[in-house]
């Protein structure tokens, strides 16, 4: 059975490698911080004890405020999986130091991150819009692509019973 | 030669209308002669934002949507996705329910890898005769799933807490015939083509992964363990009780595409041996948990993960305690599977790219979801 | 010598060529001179594609390839169209030529348009000097198999035209392939013909199903190596399928056809088969006695035996089609230079040293069958050590993959077993 | 020569090879240039079958058809300046005077021969005396013309050289 770890095991993790690379732990994740990211991230797959050595999973997550880029990372001979998160503020230009460098499989998925949701990965050795073309208008999986005026979600409305999304916590720019 | 003679490169597209992309698929090739000297991959032809769509629904609307990512395994994608809502909602799957799956994802696997087998002789050139034969074999698995869930290819069956109807009288002899007739079908595809020496000079050494290439693309499944890394999650993180039935992981020697292929006729066998296991200790009782339509799990996150036919699928859900996804990812194998499609074509010819391309075993509809 | 005729009754329906000769005959006296061969041409040509181009383009290649193939991959193949879908070819041939030729813009038009035309005629011509009976012969010529050899180089140049007119990166890669092939499969083929030639001592095809007569032994026998390089040179001429790099349509969607359809599509096609039919012909004349089969020609026409002998050995080529992967183009070109060249030059060593002992015993006849046993465990020798010196060693790696209960890191390849 | 038929087959190759050849000269495409050439060795080759030399017919058409034209067409498909046009170059007027002395020996040959009219083929062709004859007396117009071979098999290399090559290779 794969180990999950929990954000604090994995924050220990990381903090005994890179100290001070930890902005904060959830329950399932440990928050990283985005300028001492590749650096931890690198140090976590070469050391043995932690051995994260398959990226297995990475996306955008929109939480209108800022966006979150998920990392589960994997390790096949100690068996377990760890969540690292690293926060992007801002809407307009929200910044991502790309993990290519330490797992090459993260480029595609970055790319796909960058072409819904905008997130711009520093350092990526060919950043482009993987799935959708060049100039198309937006990022498609942002919360705030082609909402209705009011937060008012298109479809849930109409189904029996539900209330609607709670109004965003940030003033969207229309 | 290529000294004396001098040749222009030019960029030659294998796509998207191309009959080994398997879809609309394109890699845009740059060539010397007809060697391959840089590839670059076009894709998101069949992208439908799924993730989009997925926000906007409750989750059970979703799991049609899962059909429609890999339609060649659409009971892979629906157990996947069953798991990451179960797993956020802290739903228990009762035994029958979990062997009901179990049985179902395998066959999946049957037919799934059946299409890849076939197909992936007809890329070598092998002209359409092992793509009908294994399409021979995959019919009688699409008969099992039409008879369960009335579906052949995107059936829909898996539901939250369990599955969606209880099996039929009829559905034990036609597995038990799957089981009879399978081996001999598999024996015969291993004679075809692993011994062949054609085929043997076609994909032994083309299209070499490395094992530390292999992990560090983050590539999954049977282009893993074709280069020998022992990575099964089946047995490394099982799910739906898959820790009580005996089975092999066949991994690889050197990650060209032919080991690849012998990886994919092994698993065959395998798979056979958990249904017939799967099947004799079927249990009784419910095989489903009631939960209700709208379902509201708590504010959380899961990640839940299947060997699906094609690699690690995983379902990476965030819950805001709404009826519907509030972010609904998948981690489709295939897509990530071609993130070093680059390192193994460049080097090779056009013919050994499109045997290469046939050895990942993409489904196009899972890479542009 | 043979006799000119089998009998003197031009109605003796053991073979056409009474009949033929004997209109020939009748219109020499009263036509002016000459015209009769230009008439005997036009018969000839029109008989061939009456004869063989149009039922075995149609019936053998397209009903009955399509019949066999579709019995190897268990399914059942055309059978809606007529009784047993007899009439699909005609269907086909109509729809084909409803269908719109498209030309593309930037293509070079005349080039395109003339290919197809180009291709068809030497499908027939090739027919001119194949005796499919006694005296059934449209053209006696004595350098008949230089004339096949000759007739057979010019479908690459139609094809080649084909590749590259249709400004089509896939085109141009078939044409190119097909350019490359020929180079390459040429020689052998020529070499492995050699081989009979020199045994025979004759260049006429009708020589040599003479000497099969005279002889009662097969050249198969005498040389099966020939035989060996002689089918995989001309399956790789007529871009059949375990070679057929050319129009590789799981690489270069269709090669030098890509850009082609309807009937000019179909003219290429139907004379694909026609080319495999002739060369089937081809080897049963050189390689297979012709039209004679031990005897046997006495009771039955010729003709019949030879159609049989033909079918039959096209049957080998929808067998490769149906069942093998194809070759790289590459993996081509180094067999042809590196292993089926170096044995036909073998071949013919040891055919001409044969061929001079013959000489010196005067052509006994019993020898023959000796050289013949001599020579088919000599060819099996000389393709195993041919591929020993290359360095080719039959895969010893096991074609199962490894088993392994846990899971875990990178396994390390142990001992092979 | 002599009927109807064979007088009309050699006007017609006559007047097939000419316009080949003047083909081969005014096209302005490279490879068009080669497929008239083509055309015009079948006519010649037509030729020989009217003198009744029908060796030398499929010699003409297995050498020049099946095996130079092929190199040539394969020399095209690897050079990258194929796409250039068969125009103006400063060879033109070596090339001229090249034609007119090959022309005026030509008619002097002609002029000077006497045209009999050639038999009937040879009636006895067999491999065994054309081995012999081409083994003996006509041994060395036989060698030259596999050294024809290599020549046109080295032609199509140095076809496809590009001019820094041959820079490179005039420094060596």
């Amino acid at each position: 059975m794969t180990r999950e770890l929990t954000g604090s095991e994995a924050a220990a993790l990381a903090e005994a490698l890179v100290p001070g690379s930890v902005a904060r732990t959830s329950e399932t994740a440990c928050y990283l911080k985005p300028e001492m990211l590749v650096e931890t991230l690198r140090a976590l797959r070469d050391d043995p004890a932690a051995n994260l050595v398959h990226l297995t999973n990475l996306c955008g997550v929109d939480y209108w405020d800022h966006f979150e880029v998920v990392y589960h990372i994997q390790s096949f001979e100690k068996n377990h999986l760890a969540c690292f998160k690293v926060e992007a503020w801002g809407r307009e230009k929200p910044e991502v130091p790309s993990v290519t460098p330490v797992y090459h499989g993260a480029w595609m998925q970055e790319c796909e991150a960058y072409d819904l949701f905008g997130i711009r990965f520093t350092g990526h050795p060919n950043l482009y819009r993987i799935l959708l073309w060049e100039g198309y208008p937006g990022w498609p999986l942002r919360k705030d692509f082609l909402a209705m005026p009011g937060g008012l979600q298109p479809g849930l409305g109409e189904f029996a019973g539900v209330a609607r999304r709670q109004e965003p916590p940030v003033k969207v720019v229309e | 030669m290529s000294g004396i003679i001098k040749s222009e490169p030019f960029v030659i597209n294998i796509g998207p209308q191309h009959p080994s992309t398997h879809g609309v698929f394109r890699i845009k090739a740059t060539v010397d002669g007809e060697k391959v000297i840089d590839a670059e991959m076009v894709m998101g032809y069949l992208h439908r934002s799924m993730e989009k769509l997925a926000e906007e629904r409750t989750y059970t609307q979703n799991i049609p949507f899962t059909d429609r990512t890999d339609y060649l395994s659409s009971m892979s994608n629906n157990l996947g996705y069953c798991l990451a809502v179960e797993k956020l909602a802290g739903i228990e799957v009762p035994p029958r329910g979990n062997a009901i799956r179990v049985i179902m994802a395998e066959l999946q696997r049957l037919a799934s890898h059946c299409m890849a087998v076939g197909a992936f002789a007809n890329d070598t050139g092998a002209w359409q005769t092992p793509v009908m034969w294994a399409f021979r074999e995959r019919e009688k698995i699409l008969d099992i799933f039409e008879v369960t869930s009335g579906a052949r290819l995107t059936c829909n069956y898996m539901r939250i807490g369990g599955v969606a109807f209880d099996l039929r009288p009829e559905f034990e002899p036609m597995v038990r015939r799957v089981l009879r007739e399978f081996p001999p079908f598999i024996d015969e595809m291993e004679g075809l083509l692993s011994g062949n020496e054609i085929f043997i000079a076609r994909t032994r050494g083309v299209g070499v992964l490395s094992p530390e290439m292999a992990i560090n693309s983050s590539l999954s499944g049977p282009m893993l363990r074709g280069s020998g890394i022992a990575w099964d999650i089946r047995k490394a993180d099982p799910y739906c009780g898959y820790e009580q039935y005996d089975f092999d992981i066949p991994i690889g020697y050197n990650g060209d595409s032919y080991d690849r292929f012998i990886v994919r006729l092994e698993e065959m066998r395998q798979s056979l041996k958990i249904i017939q296991q799967a099947l004799d200790g079927l249990p009784g009782g419910p095989f489903r948990t009631e939960v209700p339509l709208a379902l509201r799990p708590p504010k959380g996150e899961a990640y839940a993960r299947i060997e699906s036919p094609r690699g690690e699928l995983g379902y990476y859900l965030v819950s805001d305690e709404s009826p519907a996804p509030y972010r609904f990812h998948i981690r489709p194998p295939s897509f990530i599977n071609l993130s070093a499609l680059k390192e193994m074509t460049v080097g090779g010819t056009v013919a050994d790219a499109i045997v290469v391309l046939g050895s990942i075993d993409i489904v196009v509809g899972e890479i542009d979801r | 010598m043979t006799p000119f005729l089998v009998s003197d009754k031009w109605y003796d329906i053991r073979d056409l060529g009474n009949l033929s000769r004997a209109i020939l005959e009748a219109a020499d006296r009263i036509l002016p001179f000459g015209v009769v061969y230009v008439l005997a041409a036009v018969l000839g040509f029109v008989a061939s594609f009456l004869l063989f181009v149009l039922p075995s383009q149609l019936f053998v290649g397209v009903y009955g390839e399509r019949r066999i193939i579709g019995r190897m991959q268990s399914r059942l193949g055309p059978n809606r169209v007529g009784p047993f879908g007899l009439l699909q070819p005609i269907a086909d041939a109509i729809k084909l030529i409803q269908k719109e030729a498209l030309t593309p813009t930037q293509a070079d038009r005349a080039v395109m348009y003339v290919a197809p035309i180009i291709f068809v005629m030497p499908a027939v011509l090739l027919w001119a000097v194949i005796p499919f009976g006694e005296n059934m012969v449209i053209a006696d010529i004595p350098v008949s198999l230089l004339y096949f050899l000759a007739v057979s180089s010019l479908p690459v140049i139609a094809t080649f035209m084909a590749g590259w007119s249709a400004n089509n990166k896939y085109s141009l890669f078939g044409a190119m392939r097909i350019v490359s092939m020929a180079i390459s499969y040429e020689s052998p083929l020529v070499l492995a013909l050699l081989g009979a030639v020199v045994v025979t001592g004759t260049i006429s095809l009708s020589g040599m199903v003479a000497w099969a007569d005279e002889f009662n032994i097969w050249m198969a026998f005498v040389q099966p190596l020939a035989l060996v390089i002689y089918f995989i040179c001309v399956s790789a001429e007529l871009n059949r399928t375990p070679v057929d790099i050319a129009e590789a349509e799981s690489e270069i969607v269709a090669g030098y056809l890509t850009e082609y359809s309807g009937m000019k599509w179909g003219l290429f096609y139907g004379m694909d088969i026609g080319y495999a039919l002739a060369a089937s012909g081809f080897a049963v004349t050189v390689f297979l006695g012709g039209w004679t089969f031990f005897g046997l020609e006495q009771w039955v026409p010729g003709w019949l035996i030879f159609i049989a002998k033909t079918h039959l050995f096209y049957f080998l080529f929808i067998w490769t089609r149906g069942t093998l992967p194809r070759l790289r183009a590459d993996q081509l070109m180094a067999f042809a230079w590196k292993f089926l060249l170096p044995l036909g030059v073998f071949n013919l060593l040891i055919v001409s040293t044969e061929r001079m002992l013959w000489a010196e015993q005067d052509y006994a006849k019993g020898l023959i069958y000796l050289f013949a046993l001599i020579n088919i465990v000599l060819s099996g020798a000389l393709v195993y050590a041919w591929a020993r010196f290359n360095g080719y060693r039959p895969e010893r790696t096991p074609t199962r993959p490894r088993l392994v209960k846990q899971v875990g890191g990178y396994i390390p390849i142990e001992e092979r077993p | 020569m002599e009927g109807f038929g064979p007088s009309l087959a050699f006007w017609v190759l006559s007047a097939l090879t000419l316009i080949a050849a003047g083909g081969v000269m005014v096209s302005r495409n490279l490879l068009h240039a080669v497929l008239f050439l083509i055309l015009t060795f079948v006519g010649v080759a037509g030729f020989f079958v009217l003198l009744s030399a029908d060796f030398i017919a499929m010699a003409q058409v297995i050498i020049y058809v099946g095996a130079i034209a092929v190199l040539v067409l394969f020399a095209i498909l690897l050079t990258p300046r194929s796409g250039r046009d068969n125009g103006e170059t400063r060879w033109a007027l070596p090339g001229i005077l090249l034609a007119v002395c090959l022309a005026a020996i030509f008619l002097f040959v002609v002029h000077d021969t006497a045209w009999d009219t050639v038999g009937d083929a040879p009636a006895g062709l067999d491999a065994r005396a054309l081995g012999t004859a081409l083994l003996t007396t006509w041994v060395v117009p036989f060698e030259i013309a596999s050294v024809l071979l290599t020549a046109a098999l080295v032609g199509a290399i140095m076809l496809t050289r590009s001019p820094e090559e041959e820079a490179e290779d005039a420094l060596v």
